[in-house]
């Protein structure tokens, strides 16, 4: 799974991107944002409030607890502030 | 139309290549999003823009497309920056044409709005002190971008 | 500012140069009406605008400050053509500049709801046939001119 | 006074503009829209159907009868189709 990080969680996590293993533990976002919590401080930290991480499959919107499968690109990003 | 790119564009060449040897469009409303010095009261002395390239496109094309379904266009084009811009310069043009105006008006206003809230855009300023900050996204884009959720067709 | 003239105009430039130099303002609203080579189902192979010199510029002016009153406005401009035009050609551009997205896509709208029903000016058109005729207004754009008088500050 | 006429009004009188003498026939824009439609078949025709003339006197649209005096420019010209 390709994982991508945008504006201030990538600045926080000091991360762009990264490519994590296919694992049983993460089947889907929601045991991926559990396991995402407990690898450190800083990302405990980003991934707090769930409220101000917005959450893509595939570069679609998700909406509720999301499969995945191994050759997914999932990025997480804030609010966004174009236009 | 929609185009992603870093580099400026310049508003009346593209508002002329979208109307150039049509005498049909009776209606051209252009909305320009300008890179200003301040920001919610504090001064901006350097912006940039993050996106993620890819998910930008996609997303551009849906909310296109949806205009295209709610209102009678006969031409539409979105162009948005990314990357560093100096101030005064133009971030976003949203360009609609119809035979009625107010369709134009509503399509150009809702692109605005729905552009605002689900294109994966992200401001960074830099304010006079040299630091850099994340814009954080205001209620009113938010509030704004749900007025036409109401009556949506999805 | 308002402008009224014979002559075409250049919507490009003259967007550009409401903003020139000016890094305070965010948004920009254009409303540019061009010459469309059909009416009400009709070909139009001709187009004539006649108006009330002297009156022309005292409404287009009192509009302008009406919308100035309403809305947060940084700058404005109103150009309308009279006399004869080519198809395709622009005939009016209003262009409104605010920190307000909002305030800009609502004066624009506004500007040229009022224009049309209280402005002087009347539209000639030529028929396939050759023959030319008055425009009849329109009730839409009675109807449209009302909305914004339900709020008026008059 | 001076008297202008625009779009089919002026088509119809084949006139744009005209200066008429004081009268106190004529004092108000009542009694001068009464005198206009008295002085033949195609002024009778224009000012037939009030609902389609507007009237404006020294360029500003006039609401109800409105006095007039010797330098007043009356127009009168049909609902406006500019923009």
């Amino acid at each position: 799974m390709k994982i991508l990080y945008f504006a201030w969680l990538k600045t926080k996590l000091q991360m762009t991107e990264e490519t994590l293993p296919w694992s049983e533990e993460r089947p889907d976002t929601d045991s991926l944002v559990r396991w995402m919590k407990s690898r450190g401080p800083a990302f405990a930290e980003v991934f707090s409030d769930l409220e101000v991480v917005r959450i893509a499959v595939n570069q679609e919107y998700i909406v509720g607890n999301t499969a995945l499968n191994e050759n997914d690109e999932i990025a997480f990003f804030p609010p966004v502030t174009g236009g | 139309m929609i185009r992603v790119q870093r580099e400026i564009f310049d508003v009346g060449a593209e508002m002329a290549a979208l109307t150039k040897g049509r005498t049909d469009i009776g209606a051209v409303v252009s909305f320009t999003g300008l890179v200003r010095d301040f920001n919610d009261g504090s001064a901006v002395t350097g912006f940039s823009l993050e996106h993620y390239p890819g998910m930008t496109e996609r997303e551009l094309a849906k909310i296109e497309t949806e205009a295209k379904a709610r209102w009678d266009l006969q031409a539409s084009l979105i162009i948005h920056r990314y990357g560093d811009m100096a101030l005064g310069e133009p971030i976003v043009l949203v360009v609609t044409a119809s035979s009625h105006r107010q369709d134009a008006f509503d399509a150009a206003n809702f692109l605005m709005d729905w552009l605002k809230t689900k294109a994966p855009f992200w401001k960074m300023e830099k304010g006079e002190d040299g630091e850099t900050s994340w814009v954080k996204e205001r209620q009113t884009d938010i509030d704004a971008a749900k007025r036409w959720s109401a009556d949506s067709q999805e």
